[in-house]
């Protein structure tokens, strides 16, 4: 990781055609950005811990509810990054579509109670320590000078995103298109009802 | 068409065809194989007789590139070594379709299997492209592995299958590992084994280099032939596969890895063999001596042959360790005389499972009076084995056996007690169990096979036997020319070395002698 | 003080162990896919950030393909829960164990 | 001499094809079998007097044709004719001429009639191999081959066990002996590098050191081939159980000819065992001198006719050994070869007598259920008397003077303890003529002690034509001059002939000591045998030897011997290489390997909980590995 992190930030950013390399026309006052960043920052890792350990209620229902709200803060950070479009399709997306699927999903068939029996010890210890050593390598890996320059602004806007989606990345275009198609035909197919 | 493609592509192009004729044509498909196994054998018999001995270079050659990057391509050519294998093997061939009568189910899959294994294995000994000689060898090679699972007979046929693969499949991929090496080692970018002989004899692979890659093909080769201690397969596989599948492979696919030694290991890597010689003489001793004594403790008739061409294997590894001209020609004419005898033997041993519903010995006695035709060809087979003058087996044997009488007198004495002695005991107590003593009643409705075309395939197994056995000089002319050059190549550099230094060789010998104690 | 590149990568990186632990540790598969999502979403977090900090943008891109894969996985996974719902069984992740040799 | 060159390829060729057209037309066809098998019997014989008579006396000549040649290693089917070899196989030609013929009337209505006649012929051709030889390894591809017919011929009865087992056996110890010979071949070719006979022959002439120090144990080993062939001590066993086989293979076979090769082999290869330094002749003499000794004992306590026939010949085989053993360049193996060739007519028509009796007797062989015999088979009897005789060392019958040779040849020789050899040879001899004695008074004379021996009838014509033809070689060859014929093998045309009378006279004159020895022994044995067993109803003498003669009746229990020494040593070795194949190569390595991979399998199974948060957890796992790894760098 450490080694990724450093391969991006040490890599020459020059001469990216679309890219305008200047200081941003949209400007947060730096003054205000810390404190911006802060507030979306703590609200997104605690809406995302009660998603998954929400000390009062079990209810997949809170979870989804959570999860909006941790949606929303990431989409708060888009917008801090500049990335106005991705964080209005964040909202869209997440906030509108999958959570509502999720809502009717729990609805219809009920989440309620299936959280019984105890989990393994051993998925428990392998886990836990699984996940302490991503904590510590990224802890290890954050904790160097990073670059705190923003190179230039890049302004992710729905114009300049299109235009880079149908010139440069168009076959990725193309094959999500496909992936979409292939995502509905296949819910259909697994939610007919004489599907044995 | 060259002569040579149409020994390899009518096994093939059958295959194929019967591929797609329906299942319940027997007759026809039978036919179809019969005639595309005979066509091979004719023009296998006239490219025999046509060729010229003592000819520089290949003769009947073919060559055109397939993958010109890589230096592969389509390579077929006839030197004094193959002429005879590859005659044998269309022979065998040709008599393993004619045996293949007795099977019921499944007919068409078995015939395009069979001819796929007919068609690889003489596509492989008349290969002279590295990547063609071990792919064909592998398209015989994994049909036999499917038969023997789907065809094969007796109780230990899952057993026997999976052995047989794992260990043939181990061996062939050592090959291919070691094929690699020389490819790579060399550096002539070409997988042509003629321009891989010109190649080296202009430079040298390293000595260093050549040390570890002999032993990688001369293992690899040697599982492929059973050589000991990697011999457990052939007992086992043989005593379940089904009688064509025994025929080819015992006689016929298993020779490809001393092919392998005499195109590859030995020509390519004179300097390796010299290291290692001694280990492969020992072992060599080991099959011959070893085999014997273990078939004479056999019940059953097929893993008594199995061991029995354990031990005959071990004259061809012994002819190749002397590396004299005497014994590499004794190897390849073993090698072909083992050739005939094993298909013989199997189909033998197949008829009599076939009519006497056993191949136990002990339950089989006094059948020489109900089927002498059969019973009279079991008795020249097995007289043929223990190396009796008249059979071409003995003329091999013999060449062996003076041959590397200058190279290790114990292995020569060794092995002429295992040939002579060893193998008289088992092939004698065979025919004493089965043929001879009062016929068991049981047995009183088993017949010869009626008519001369059903006796066809056996007899011609045998006038074969006889003929190379009376009349030598028809191979050994065609061998020896060749054999010289195999056993010269490495004989210069003995003689190089003797001007240079000594002590190594010593030195190599005591370390190979440590290798032999832990095997 | 300024918000670095860092800042950034290290909500993404404690999102996105977050969203781990509760794959690893919560057995309602609605809570799975969940918690999936938020992995997804702190990786196109990361993505942003990255592309701000190159200033170009290929990062928002990908970002954006994320967004479609984890729309498609949703689609395709409550499908499946659906259909595993409708065989009688409880959508957790002890009951389908049908990946045992 | 181009006609007789091209005569003698239809020596070897006439049997070989009659051998293979009975194998390809004639099994079915009986009428066949014998006008093609008896044809080239014929022809043989005709041809080989031909040669004869057409190579002059004490001259040798050689033709070849190509056959392998490999290398330095150059084998021509090459045939020497000299005195030795042209005189044996005239012996060969004719004796089998009269044993085919024999055989048609011996054999007449047999299931198997084609096939004894292929065997018969396979045989005849490679035992004229085996003496027109003038190469060692063609004489090697002979030797095997006679072994070859002969384990066909004496399992012609396969369906008996007995018969069965007894080929097995022969061919075996036959094959132990192979494999001296072979050892020796390769000890000779790789030391002079050569197998001709005479290149051979030449070059240890020029050169007798060429050898080097192992002379001796070249010599050994082909003597090896020797004990094999001829059932010398130790290997003898097999020739007693090969008299299962029909009485006219144990005539031509195992009486007159193929035993008798491995005598011919020594005297064939003389100059090699009398090289300077080799020690072979000596240990050969001993070796043949015990053999006699020890069938001679045997052979006075056996019962069955053959039985008592085979140990007489194994008896005789050792006396031939003796006498090479004792012989040396300055005294070659003439009086060997001399009683070779006698020795083969009267023993062939013990067998063929032995036969008639045994057809005439409904095939029962013990002679102590026979009797009286002599009145109702005249011929029968007196042939048979006259090769008993002739057996015993009675002049003026051929093996008189041939015995009188050896005796003589023994007390002249180099070998250091010849006196004690030469008591051998006349305990030998006494004894010979003690159980001639008893075989022919118990068969002959005496009363009728079955009913089927007082049925007893001459038998027909074709069989009694072949006695009688065989008889006059019997009785009279001592004066044909067999000897000098062998002789001027050894020292040219040079040799003194001598008329009828000259020869009885020469036998007194040249040696009396050892002839009058000789007959003497002859006298004691024949009057011992006629006070025993003169009109005896029983045999009398286990009484009074006891323990002698249990150990004689029973062969001094070598059979058993053998059995428990194969049983400790071949078997048990074959034995535990079977165990280790079966429990250490398939069983802990191919098992084992197979066995440990199924574990680990097994074990590796025990994580496939099918639990998705458990493989959740463990990709994590893997994850959280590769990176520290990847990360540690």
């Amino acid at each position: 990781m450490r080694v990724f992190v450093a391969l991006v930030l040490q890599r020459p950013v020059s001469g990216s055609g679309t890219l305008k390399s200047k200081e941003s026309a949209v400007n947060i006052g730096s003054s205000i950005e810390p404190v911006v960043f802060a507030v979306f920052a703590v609200l997104t890792l605690v809406a995302g811990f009660l998603v998954v350990a929400n000390p009062i209620s079990r209810n997949p229902v809170t979870s989804a509810m959570f999860l909006v709200l941790t949606i929303l803060s990431v989409a708060g950070l888009f917008v801090l990054l500049g990335a106005f479009f991705l964080a209005a399709v964040q909202v869209l997306v997440y906030a509108g579509a999958v959570i509502v699927l999720f809502l009717f999903v729990v609805m219809v068939w009920g989440g309620d109670g299936v959280e019984r029996g105890k989990l393994r010890k051993f998925a428990m210890v392998v886990g836990g320590a699984s996940l302490a050593v991503f904590l510590t390598l990224l802890g290890g890996a954050l904790t160097g000078a990073g670059q705190d320059t923003k190179v230039g602004l890049t302004e992710g806007g729905a114009r300049s995103l299109g235009e880079l989606l149908i010139n440069r990345h168009l076959l990725a275009f193309e094959l999500m298109a496909l992936m979409l198609l292939a995502a509905v035909i296949g819910s259909v197919f697994l939610g007919r009802k004489d599907n044995k | 068409m060259d002569p040579l493609t149409i020994i390899i592509a009518a096994p093939l192009a059958a295959a194929g065809l019967v591929a797609v004729i329906p299942g319940n044509y027997r007759f026809l498909i039978r036919v179809i194989a019969l005639l595309a196994t005979l066509l091979s054998a004719a023009v296998a018999i006239w490219v025999f007789a046509e060729f010229e001995p003592g000819a520089s270079g290949l003769q009947f050659e073919t060559r055109s590139v397939w993958v010109k990057s890589l230096g592969i391509g389509y390579h077929v050519g006839l030197d004094g070594v193959n002429v005879g294998l590859v005659l044998m093997g269309a022979l065998v061939a040709f008599a393993a379709a004619c045996v293949s009568r007795e099977i019921a189910e499944r007919v068409k899959e078995y015939y395009v299997l069979l001819l796929l294994m007919a068609g690889g294995i003489l596509g492989a000994f008349l290969s002279w492209d590295m990547f063609g000689f071990y792919f064909f060898h592998e398209l015989a090679l994994v049909p036999t592995f499917l038969m023997i699972g789907i065809w094969g007979r007796g109780d230990d046929r899952v057993y026997a299958t999976y052995q047989i693969t794992l260990y043939l499949s181990f061996g062939a991929l050592l090959v291919l590992v070691g094929l690699i090496a020389v490819y790579v080692q060399c550096g002539a970018n070409t997988f042509d084994m003629v321009e891989l002989h010109r190649h080296v004899a202009q430079t040298p692979i390293p000595a260093a280099a050549q040390r570890w890659m002999f032993p990688l093909l001369m293992f690899g080769f040697g599982v492929l032939v059973s050589l000991w201690p990697f011999h457990s397969w052939a007992p086992t596989g043989y005593a379940a596969a089904p009688t064509g599948v025994a025929m080819l492979h015992a006689g016929v696919i298993k020779k490809f890895g001393l092919l392998g030694l005499i195109r590859v290991a030995l020509p390519l890597l004179p300097e390796g063999a010299r290291e290692w010689i001694p280990v492969m003489g020992v072992l060599a001793v080991g099959n011959l001596l070893y085999g014997g004594w273990v078939a004479m403790r056999q019940s059953d008739l097929n893993r008594l042959l199995g061991y029995s061409s354990v031990a005959h294997m071990g004259f061809a590894f012994l002819g190749l360790a002397s590396l004299t001209v005497l014994g590499v020609t004794g190897a390849v004419v073993v090698m072909i005389a083992h050739g005939f005898l094993a298909g013989l033997n199997f189909a033998l041993s197949g008829y009599l499972r076939r009519v006497a519903g056993t191949t136990q010995m002990d339950r089989m006695g006094g059948l020489l009076d109900k089927v002498p035709f059969i019973g009279a060809l079991l008795v020249m087979a097995m007289l043929a084995g223990c190396g009796v003058p008249g059979f071409a087996n003995f003329v091999g044997e013999l060449l062996v056996l003076f041959g590397a009488w200058e190279a290790n007198k114990t292995w020569v004495v060794v092995a002429a007690w295992a040939g002579l002695v060893v193998g008289a005991v088992y092939t004698l107590r065979a025919v004493r169990t089965i043929l001879h003593g009062p016929l068991r009643t049981e047995l009183a409705t088993v017949a010869d096979p009626a008519g001369a075309w059903h006796r066809s395939a056996y007899a011609l197994l045998v006038v074969a036997l006889l003929l190379f056995g009376v009349v030598p000089g028809l191979l050994i002319a065609r061998i020896e020319p060749d054999a010289k050059a195999v056993s010269g190549t490495i004989a210069t550099g003995i003689e190089m070395k003797a001007a240079g230094e000594v002590g190594s060789i010593v030195r190599g010998a005591v370390a190979a002698a440590g290798v032999g104690v832990r095997q | 003080m300024t918000v670095g590149l860092n800042h950034y990568l290290a909500v993404s990186g404690l999102l996105f162990c977050i969203g781990l632990a509760g794959v690893l540790f919560r057995r309602n598969l609605l809570v799975v896919y969940m918690c999936i999502e938020m992995m997804l979403a702190a990786a196109s977090l990361a993505l942003v950030a990255f592309s701000r900090f190159r200033g170009d943008l290929d990062g928002q891109v990908l970002a954006l393909l994320v967004i479609s894969v984890a729309a498609a996985e949703v689609a395709v996974g409550l499908a499946l829960i659906v259909a595993v719902c409708r065989r009688g069984l409880k959508p957790t992740a002890d009951e389908l164990a049908g990946m045992k040799l | 001499m181009p006609a007789i060159e091209q005569l003698v390829w239809g020596i070897l060729l006439l049997p070989l094809i009659s051998a293979a057209g009975i194998t390809l037309f004639g099994l079915r066809r009986p009428r066949l079998a014998g006008v093609l098998s008896v044809g080239a019997a014929a022809g043989v014989a005709v041809l080989s007097l031909l040669v004869f008579t057409g190579t002059p006396f004490g001259e040798w000549w050689e033709c070849s044709a190509e056959w392998l040649s490999v290398g330095e290693l150059n084998v021509p089917v090459a045939l020497r004719f000299d005195p030795l070899s042209l005189t044996m196989g005239l012996i060969v030609a004719w004796v089998s001429f009269v044993i085919h013929v024999y055989s048609l009337g011996y054999m007449r209505g047999d299931r198997g009639f084609g096939r004894y006649f292929a065997g018969l012929s396979l045989f005849l051709f490679s035992m004229l191999l085996i003496v027109l030889a003038g190469n060692l390894l063609v004489l090697f591809i002979g030797w095997e081959l006679v072994g070859v017919s002969s384990y066909l011929l004496i399992g012609f009865w396969y369906q008996r066990p007995a018969a069965a087992d007894a080929s097995k056996k022969a061919f075996l110890l036959n094959r132990l002996g192979d494999f001296g010979f072979l050892v020796g071949l390769l000890l000779v070719w790789s030391k002079t590098g050569t197998v001709d006979i005479s290149e051979l022959e030449c070059k240890l002439a020029l050169d007798p050191g060429l050898l080097g120090s192992l002379a001796t144990a070249a010599g050994l080993l082909i003597f090896c081939g020797v004990l094999g062939k001829s059932a010398q001590f130790p290997l003898h066993v097999w020739l007693p159980d090969a008299m299962e086989g029909p009485t006219p293979v144990s005539a031509l076979i195992h009486a007159a000819t193929m035993v008798a090769a491995g005598v011919y082999l020594l005297c064939r290869v003389f100059f090699l065992l009398a090289l300077p330094g080799s020690a072979a002749l000596e240990l050969i003499a001993w070796v043949g001198a015990f053999t006699a000794l020890l069938a001679a004992v045997i052979a006075t306590q056996q019962d069955d006719i053959k039985r008592i026939l085979a140990y007489s010949t194994l008896s005789q085989l050792g006396y031939m050994v003796m006498a090479v053993g004792a012989s040396s360049v300055s005294q070659p193996p003439v009086a060997a070869m001399y009683h070779l060739s006698t020795h083969a007519c009267f023993k062939a028509l013990l067998f063929l007598g032995a036969g008639s009796v045994i057809c005439a007797v409904h095939h029962e062989q013990n002679i102590w259920r026979m009797g009286a015999l002599g009145k109702k088979m005249p011929v029968t009897f007196v042939t048979f008397l006259i090769a008993a005789l002739a057996l015993a060392g009675v002049p003026p019958l051929s093996g008189f003077f041939s015995k009188e040779s050896i005796l003589a040849s023994v007390l002249e020789s180099n070998v250091a303890a010849r006196h004690a050899l030469f008591a051998v040879a006349v305990a030998v001899a006494a004894l010979t003529g003690f159980y001639m004695t008893r075989l022919v008074a118990v068969t002959f004379f005496g009363p009728e002690r079955t009913q089927i021996a007082g049925q007893a009838r001459e038998s027909g014509m074709i069989l009694t034509i072949p006695l009688l033809i065989l008889a006059v070689p019997s009785a009279f060859a001592g004066f044909w001059g067999i000897d000098s014929a062998y002789a001027s093998q050894f020292k040219g045309a040079a040799v003194e002939h001598a008329g009828v009378f000259g020869r009885i006279a020469a036998a007194f004159t040249h040696s009396p000591v050892a002839t009058l020895w000789g007959l003497g022994a002859a006298i004691v044995g024949i009057v011992t045998g006629l006070a025993v067993y003169w009109n005896a109803a029983t045999d009398r003498l286990p009484e009074k030897l006891g323990l002698v003669a249990g150990w004689a009746r029973n062969r001094f229990y070598f059979d058993e011997l053998y059995a428990a020494l194969n049983e400790a040593t071949h078997e048990f070795l074959s034995r535990l290489a079977d165990g280790v194949d079966r429990w250490v190569i398939s069983g802990i390595m191919v098992r084992g390997v197979h066995g440990s991979i199924e574990l680990a399998g097994r074990l590796l199974r025990l994580t496939q909980t099918g639990n998705i948060q458990i493989h959740a957890v463990l990709l994590g796992a893997g994850i959280a590995i590769l990176l520290l790894i990847v990360l540690r760098h």
